[in-house]
């Protein structure tokens, strides 16, 4: 283009404008990113699956009426896309079809995606927050032990497939309850299921159910980002602006915080938003291991049972917290770095 | 009186993977209150690692040696804490990169703020701020209060380095140090920018230890010099007396790399590029429009070079490359060799393209780091469809003629330095024998004292096939004894052109006498003296045009002209006249 | 059970199969104990007087998923799920007992009698004290609405199934409200499978009911508990015990039936948040039982079997019936047994009826019609005309080689390990094909794409009216459950004999006639029972491995 | 800034590239050539010892049918690093020309190909292959190959294409155009060598999550179908055997980190090399 940079004063109110504007923007391209990625899946599930297949290979055999009538209330006479587009129109009214057993798909939709929140947003949350301290720590001390150590841990959590790690977290826990003589951190489930408690002592066992599948989905995640972390922060750490920084007086410890951590950031957030459907996989096997039932274990027996409105929905709500997750970064990067403002 | 700083033997080592790199090499060296001192020599001599070491900024990784006392206390060994306080507030330091220091997302009112409050703990945070704008405002930041509000990117690299002069003047300090403070600005730029430092010194007393590769610039601001070669002290002494007898061959190579000389004087031949008329704008965001280039009419005859020199961003670089596309321009019309390059087909384009070859900026990056040096030469041949047999003969002829050896040939760009790196561009550029070469900066990347090798390499080159240049560049000396044409651009038109030696030597357009004014120059007594004419201002944002005459704004003739002579220069864009030899676009130039 | 881990996963066949089982009941007398019923081979279930019992505790139950309908009547709600809930909060014309025998359910009917056979009559009188839980009584019109809703007429309703319903001409009125009298329009001899569980007449009104109004829960039930919550979020029911209910009290509190990741259980086991699991044929889930303090191991056989099937069809090399027997002579079951059962459940016998269950009252090892005999194998061989060639037989230049298919599973191959090696030894060369479980039915098994095709299968108590498939003469592509498309001459008319016959024992007799048959013509060959083993906290009583028996949450309950 | 940068190293001296290449090279003798010095192969059952702890005879003890778990483990990294290999490869090749042809040709092509790129970003892949693997299960295993790449390459894509596009205005492209080379020769002599250590250090690190990922697969069924066995799905049966037979459980899981790591390790390395560059 030109050669030079040129200093472009933007008026406040006009930049505000455009911000929002801007948001806005995302926000639209990322519905649509949403609904072509689901009606990719819903193509994929409904040209590969069989919902009638379980019914048909019954003994007694299920009477043929049963199976023709099971066939049109699910739409399977429709071509692919009319049936997507039948789906699609009822979700705005929160209507998300019938599984192939019946069920209105919206009666559980809630359930499962409040499943999911409750145990993928700790950990992920925590899993952000440490693995952006573990990172910085790493950075700063670059080189020495403690750091090699820690990348050296990051890597060998990173090469355990997420569900080893939950089983062997079960397996380092559990001589802990056995001596114990109780669950003191059950493994299955968000709750004690039967148990009248309530108040703080319900909240206490739903903490309690909470912590290892939290450390199971969280530890990859630390792995991952601190390894990004440190690396974003030792290329702020070689800058220029720190260097002038502590040039015009400020300590080395001052001029990181100060100017050093915010640009060290500013990666992460896009770091987060490109690799959290990365993560979101990883739960979709916390789920399966500590029994809870989320968006990922319904998806996954939504395939057992050839259910593809089921898979289209939770394909659906695991894409807009994708893009929730994605809008929130773009959020935190232009609070992170005001030169996005413009 | 006690100098304020004392480098004792100074040694600062690297690690590397064969043991440990030495940058400084038992360097001593004294700067006197008050006194410039300029630290010169190539890349890699060591000037950066120096003054960081008295910054105490080197990386953990460094060993230093040897002694440093700032005002007679040792920096070297004392902690970050105790370095803290003496950085910023006794010695303060103007970096290279003015974009680089400068934290982009932190407004640059409170960056400066930053600057006093670190060395002021008790002042509030409103005060800090309001001393920052005082600050901005006195190194010319217009309207500072608002500006202080800005991001390090809304400003021009000039401005960048004004907010970085007012952080380091923040504290009075006694010395500042300087890396390279205008090497990545424009002449005219570069001027105010040590005006400014001049300025600061003057008001605060400091003392200047100023890293530079222009001498130039070392004559207009410096009193003493100190010459660097791969770590070591060369040569030391008054700059005046140095200049006129170098004691070593490292500063009578830097000087002659800075002596103006008259360019050659060819015959003319056919015309082989004529523009007329061209404009080429962009849209970089919805509703607004740059004018790169808003009309301008050249030509360039066989064995003629001409030069187009102007400020970063007057849109030189688009010239070249409207013409190198060998497409129909947005308006207009480009003739090579008397054909309209609009309605070529694709095979007239391609044999075209042969006789048109281009030399860009810089050598790292316009050769592919992972092909041979006889490959990148051979590719236009091949590319252009030569027998291979001819293709070899022709490669090993070029290395020859640009200077290089038959066992380059083999090497990759990353074996060669910056120089051989250049010579291979050129050669590449000769390979199809072409009739016009583009040449964009040819050697603004190049270390200063092998700009003048290479641009008397182009133009013996130029001298024995005959050809023809159009050559962009902003280094008027070099530009004066390489071409025979000159045109001036400012702002997409070409406001200045003629011959380089009525154009350089007796510049009429008030911009050219701005641009010529400002080009630093190596006798000593002279650069002080031109200070004055130092050009105000910045190239301004060129979606907003001003009416009239682009230049206006910043025309020192406009400030003393009367208010009907302003009307025509705010009314009507100017159009070239001729005006001796020469064109000029003026509306108030008299014929010599 | 090796499959136990992809159970959902599964399809059609282990499912429905175990729905049959559960579906239906013998037709047998009640009361009668006939001989030969194994005292080893029954439930395993810490029986204890209630006096040894504790008041009140939660019994915590794993199960595979939530039933997606909780109408076990309904087509997505014919699993072993509801069947299991059902015991707890439905009514049941029959009961089984310990060795499989179906006895009138006292707390529902006072009486249940075949009047007449010809035309067959039966009338089932109502306990007069039994409610549902909304308050109506319990009435005959209850029955009526639900044979209505299951004979088929109606094909809106979507039923599992019309087994037994469709063959009943009317239900009515009998001497008053809690009098239902079925009149059957031909005969029906597993009449006692009908009412099993009884769904009320709210749900069977209306289609929409009937295939909707359960979808997320039982409304109106009968029974020792009633449902206090179905959580779909933790994919947990609560049952707690019923103040209405008029029999018995039970000692439980509540059921608590937990959706639960087999994988998971022995975990949950250990920390306490269940109180028993299956541990089928899995080995670390016995290990990890038996390592856990405080829980012990109930084993009793249940219906479930391993067999191998024979492919019959045409121009299959086993169509050649010498062939085929000299074959089945070839396998040893007891080995095959002791491998794959004797591990969790020593000393456990091959299954020797190709009908029956071990453990019921009318079972008989029949093995002793083909028993295992390599030498007569080989003899037979050489007399048909395969000759050794090295290791394997060759007739006419044609090696004696078999596609022999298994599930990949740990089970499956390991019994095609011990097969292949049974069969080598004869000179017959097993070629094994460890196939995805998920496709095992679809591409192998129903389209008889194998020679030798190894699976487990629930049988059902009455190899009459649910099991005859097994041998049905196969018509062009349909061969039924006969998946050999192996055809007994000869067992067709004993069938049509069985299911008119009302005699308990003769019908027994007949089954027995027709397992004969099945073993003389090496139709398929029974292998090794289910290891029917769980591991169970010690202290829970009256419940456990339940073997042919009913689940029986009534009685069960928490030692003091 | 003069020689305050730190010193390049050449590719081939960190560590990581060592040690990494090291392993995976160990790894690849043993899965290939380590069963040829068994006594038994992975599908040998002894249901005399059944489960039996490590020993002499067996060194990683044996199976639920008494394979002995060395074997299988052998064999599965065989099938792990195959599968990994392959689509590791295939990924690359597909995110080089993507991510090429988007970036230098740049326009409708680009916005389409990235638009794709979004839309494949927005679901977590292995839940996609997750939802075609059930129809695709009886298929060979190169069909798991192809869905594993199929589903991996956006990634790299992204980076290739924006490498691309800064290649597209570098000096050396531009002078190529300049000089009236065609695209496919910008393409090929110019952006692909340059991308090439960068490809190289995507295609390591895609081997290690390529069996990642077939492991994931595997333990939800829809991985490598039995009789033959990965990696994945050896840990995936041997979960249940964690705290009972462990080693039945810890042998694959060895070997799986140890490929991961080596492959990542490598990769890391790789990359640190060509970002020194």
């Amino acid at each position: 283009m030109l050669d030079g940079e040129r200093h472009v004063a933007l008026s406040a109110p006009a930049g505000r404008a455009r911000l929002a504007a801007g948001l806005a923007g995302r926000v639209a391209g990322r519905v649509a990113l949403c609904l072509a990625a689901v009606l990719l899946t819903y193509t994929l599930a409904a040209l590969s699956f069989d919902p009638l297949a379980e019914l048909r290979s019954t003994q007694p055999p299920t009477p043929q009426a049963v199976l023709d009538a099971r066939a049109a209330e699910l739409g399977l006479d429709l071509p692919v896309l009319p049936r997507f587009l039948r789906w699609l129109s009822g979700v705005p009214a929160g209507d998300f079809g019938v599984t192939v057993d019946g069920h209105a798909v919206a009666d559980e939709v809630w359930e499962r995606a409040g499943t999911s929140l409750r145990l993928f947003l700790p950990g992920s949350v925590l899993a952000v927050l440490l693995g952006v301290a573990v990172g910085i720590w790493g950075a700063l001390r670059a080189g020495r032990w403690a750091d090699k150590i820690s990348m050296a841990a990051a890597l060998v959590l990173l090469a355990v497939p997420v569900f080893v790690l939950g089983t062997l977290l079960k397996i380092l826990w559990l001589p802990v309850n056995e001596a114990a003589g109780t669950d003191l951190l059950p493994f299955s489930g968000e709750k004690t299921p039967g148990s009248d408690l309530a108040g703080w002592a319900a909240a206490g066992d739903r903490l309690r159910h909470l912590v290892l599948p939290t450390v199971a989905i969280a530890l990859p995640q630390i792995a991952f980002y601190s390894r990004y972390q440190r690396a974003a922060m030792l290329e702020v750490l070689h800058s220029e602006f720190l260097r002038a920084a502590r040039a015009r007086g400020l300590t080395r410890a001052r001029a990181v915080r100060r100017h050093g951590l915010r640009m060290a950031l500013i990666p992460m957030t896009a770091l987060v938003a490109f690799s959290f459907g990365l993560h979101l996989a990883g739960g979709v096997f916390t789920e399966r291991i500590f029994g809870w039932h989320g968006l990922g274990d319904w998806m996954m027996s939504a395939i057992e049972h050839q259910d593809a409105m089921v898979v289209a929905t939770s394909t659906l709500l695991m894409a807009v917290l994708v893009v929730v997750v994605g809008w929130l970064a773009d959020l935190a990067l232009v609070l992170l770095d005001p030169r996005t403002r413009s | 009186m006690s100098p304020v700083l004392e480098i004792r033997d100074l040694t600062v080592a690297f690690r590397g993977r064969s043991g440990p790199v030495t940058a400084v090499d038992g360097l001593s060296l004294t700067v006197s209150p008050g006194e410039a001192l300029a630290l010169v020599g190539e890349s890699g001599s060591g000037k950066s690692a120096t003054a960081l070491a008295v910054m105490g900024l080197l990386p953990e990784t460094a060993r230093v040696r040897g002694s440093v006392l700032l005002a007679g206390r040792e920096l070297l060994g004392r902690s970050d804490r105790e370095l803290s306080r003496v950085r910023g507030r006794q010695v303060a330091m103007v970096h290279q990169d003015p974009l680089g220091a400068l934290t982009p997302v932190v407004p640059v009112g409170a960056q400066v703020a930053e600057a006093v409050s670190a060395h002021h703990p008790g002042i509030g945070r409103r005060a800090a701020a309001e001393r920052a704008v005082a600050l901005l405002d006195a190194v010319g930041i217009a309207s500072a209060r608002t500006r202080a509000a800005a991001l390090p990117h809304e400003f021009s690299g000039g401005m960048r380095q004004r907010v970085a002069i007012a952080m380091a003047m923040a504290n009075d300090p006694d010395l500042i140090i300087a890396d390279e403070p205008t090497s990545a600005l424009d002449v005219t730029i570069q001027a105010q920018i040590l005006d400014l430092l001049d300025d600061v010194r003057a008001r605060t007393g400091a003392a200047l230890l100023l890293i530079t590769h222009d001498l130039g610039v070392v004559a207009r601001s410096c009193d003493r010099v100190a010459v660097l070669r791969k770590g070591s002290l060369v040569e030391e002494g008054g700059v005046a007396p140095l200049f006129q007898r170098p004691g070593s061959d490292d500063l009578r190579g830097l000087l002659s790399a800075r002596t103006t000389a008259a360019g050659p004087e060819r015959p003319a031949g056919e015309p082989v590029l004529r523009i007329t008329g061209l404009r080429r704008q962009f849209s970089p965001r919805r509703g607004a429009v740059v004018r790169a280039v808003d009309g301008v009419d050249l030509d360039v005859r066989a064995g003629q070079a001409l030069a187009l020199i102007g400020e970063s961003g007057c849109g030189k670089t688009t010239v070249l490359r409207e013409i190198v596309g060998l497409r129909a321009p947005q308006t207009g019309t480009v003739e090579l060799f008397d054909r309209d390059v609009s309605g070529l087909r694709r095979r007239e384009r391609t044999a075209l393209r042969e006789r048109v070859q281009m030399v860009m900026q810089d050598p790292t990056s316009s050769l592919n780091p992972t092909m041979a040096v006889a490959d990148i030469i051979a590719e236009p041949l091949r590319v252009h469809g030569w027998p291979r047999p001819e293709i070899r003969a022709r490669t090993r002829e070029l290395l020859e003629l640009v200077g290089l050896s038959p066992e380059h040939a083999e090497r990759r760009p990353g074996q060669l330095s910056g120089g051989q790196r250049q010579r291979v561009a050129i050669a590449r550029a000769l390979a199809p024998r072409p009739r016009l070469v583009l040449l964009d900066e040819p050697v603004s990347a190049l270390d200063t004292s092998l700009r003048a090798e290479i641009m008397d390499l182009l133009t013996g080159l130029r001298a024995r096939f005959d050809l023809a240049f159009l050559m962009v560049s902003h280094d008027i000396p070099l530009t004066r004894r390489a071409v025979e044409r000159v045109a001036v651009m400012y702002l997409g038109t070409i406001v200045e052109a003629g011959t380089a030696a009525d154009v350089l030597d007796h510049p009429a357009h008030p911009y050219t006498r701005a641009l010529v004014a400002a080009t630093p120059v190596l006798d000593v007594q002279a650069a002080r003296a031109r200070r004055a004419a130092v050009l105000s201002g910045e190239l301004p944002d060129p979606t907003g045009f001003p009416s009239g005459c682009a230049f206006r704004p910043r025309c020192p003739l406009y400030a003393e002209l009367s208010g009907v002579d302003r009307a025509v220069c705010a009314e009507e864009p100017p159009k070239p006249r001729q005006v001796g030899a020469r064109q000029v676009a003026c509306h108030h130039v008299d014929p010599p | 059970m090796p499959l136990r881990g992809k159970a959902s996963t599964l399809g059609g066949l282990l499912l429905a199969f175990a729905v049959g089982a559960s579906g239906c009941a013998n037709q047998a007398t009640p009361g009668q104990a006939p001989p030969g019923a194994s005292a080893t081979q029954g439930p395993d279930i810490n029986r204890q007087d209630r006096a040894n019992l504790r008041e009140g505790g939660d019994l915590r139950v794993p199960i595979d998923s939530l039933p997606s309908n909780f109408n076990p009547k309904q087509v997505n709600g014919a699993r072993v799920v509801t069947y299991q809930l059902a015991d707890a909060i439905l009514p049941s014309a029959f009961l089984d007992t310990a060795d499989g025998v179906p006895a009138v359910n006292k707390d529902f009917f006072t009486a249940i009698e075949l009047v007449s056979t010809q035309p067959q009559v039966v009338r089932y009188t109502i306990a007069p004290n039994a409610v549902w839980s909304n308050g109506r009584p319990l009435t005959w019109q209850d029955l009526r609405g639900h044979w209505a809703a299951l004979n088929g007429t109606d094909t809106r309703y979507e039923v599992n199934n019309h087994v037994g319903y469709q063959d009943v001409a009317k239900v009515e009125r009998g001497a008053s409200d809690k009098e239902a009298v079925l009149t059957f329009a031909k005969p029906f001899a597993d009449w006692p499978g009908l009412f099993r569980p009884l769904v009320p007449v709210e749900v069977t009104e209306t289609p929409e009911a009937f295939n909707k109004s359960w979808l997320n829960g039982p409304t109106v039930t009968a029974g020792a508990f009633e449902v206090a919550e179905v959580d779909t979020t933790a994919k947990v029911v609560t049952l707690r015990r019923s103040d209405r209910w008029w029999g018995a009290r039970p000692m439980l509190d509540r059921v608590i039936f937990r959706a639960l990741a087999p994988a998971a259980r022995a975990d949950e086991l250990a920390n306490g948040g269940i109180d028993l699991y299956p541990i089928g044929g899995d080995i670390d889930l016995l290990a990890r039982a038996k390592a856990v303090s405080g829980v012990e191991i109930r084993q009793a056989t249940e219906r479930r079997a391993g067999q191998l099937s024979f492919n019959g069809g045409d121009g299959a090399p086993l169509s050649d019936e010498k062939l085929r027997v000299a074959i089945a002579q070839a396998v040893d079951p007891q080995a095959v047994t002791d491998v794959v059962v004797g591990p969790i459940a020593p000393g456990s016998k091959a299954v020797g009826n190709h009908i029956l269950p071990p453990g019921y009252a009318g079972y008989r090892d029949n093995s002793g019609v083909l028993p295992h005999n390599p030498d007569a194998a080989r003899a037979a061989l050489d007399a048909q005309g395969w000759v050794l060639d090295g290791a394997v037989r060759v007739k006419n230049g044609q090696r004696l080689s078999l596609r022999f298919v298994v599930q990949a599973t740990p089970t499956g191959r390991t019994v095609a390990g011990v097969v292949a090696e049974q069969l080598a030894k004869v000179g017959v060369e097993a070629k094994v094909e460890a196939v995805p479980v998920e496709r095992f039915q679809d591409t192998y098994l129903q389209p008889g794409n194998f020679d030798i095709i190894a699976f487990e299968w629930t049988k059902s108590p009455y190899p009459v009216s649910h099991d005859r498939p097994v041998f049905q003469v196969p018509e062009g592509a349909k061969a039924g459950n006969n998946f050999g498309r192996v055809v007994v001459p000869g067992i067709q008319e004993l069938y049509d004999r069985a299911i008119a016959e009302f005699d308990p024992a003769k019908r027994d007799e007949l089954a027995n006639e027709i397992d004969v048959l099945a073993w003389r013509h090496a139709h398929h060959l029974p292998l090794y029972p289910e290891s029917g083993a769980y591991a169970v906290r010690s202290k829970l009583a009256n419940y456990g491995a339940r073997g042919l028996g009913a689940y029986g949450f009534a009685a069960a309950g928490f030692m003091k | 800034m003069t020689a305050a940068g730190t010193p390049r190293r050449r590719p081939g001296r960190r560590p990581g590239v060592v040690l990494g290449s090291c392993l995976l090279v160990a790894l690849a003798l043993a899965a290939f050539a380590g069963p040829l010095f068994l006594p038994y192969t992975h599908t040998q059952q002894d249901l005399a010892t059944v489960l039996s702890a490590p020993s002499p005879a067996h060194p990683l003890g044996t199976a639920r049918l008494g394979e002995d778990v060395l074997a299988l483990c052998l064999r599965g990294l065989q099938k792990s690093l195959v599968i990994g290999l392959l689509a590791a490869v295939l990924t690359t090749v597909v995110s080089a020309v993507v991510g090429t042809v988007a970036g230098y040709l740049g326009g409708m092509v680009d916005r389409v190909l990235m638009a794709v790129v979004d839309v494949l970003l927005v679901l977590p892949p292995i839940l996609v292959v997750a939802v075609v693997s059930p129809a695709l299960r009886d298929q060979s295993w190169l069909v798991l190959v192809l869905l594993i790449a199929g589903f991996q390459w956006m990634l790299t894509a992204r980076v290739v294409r924006a490498r691309a596009r800064s290649l597209r205005s570098s000096g050396y492209v531009v002078a190529a155009e300049n000089m009236g080379a065609s695209s496919a020769r910008v393409v090929t002599r110019h952006l692909l060598p340059q991308m090439a250590p960068l490809l190289v250090v995507d295609c390591t690190l895609n081997v290690a999550s390529a069996v990642l990922a077939e492991a994931g697969l595997s333990y939800f069924g829809f991985g490598v179908q039995a009789p033959d066995v990965s990696l994945g799905t050896l840990v995936s049966a041997g979960t249940g055997s964690a705290l009972t037979f462990p080693w039945v459980f810890l042998a694959p899981v060895g070997f799986l980190a140890a490929t991961v790591l080596a492959a990542a390790v490598l990769g890391e390395g790789l990359r640190d090399d060509e970002g020194a560059r």
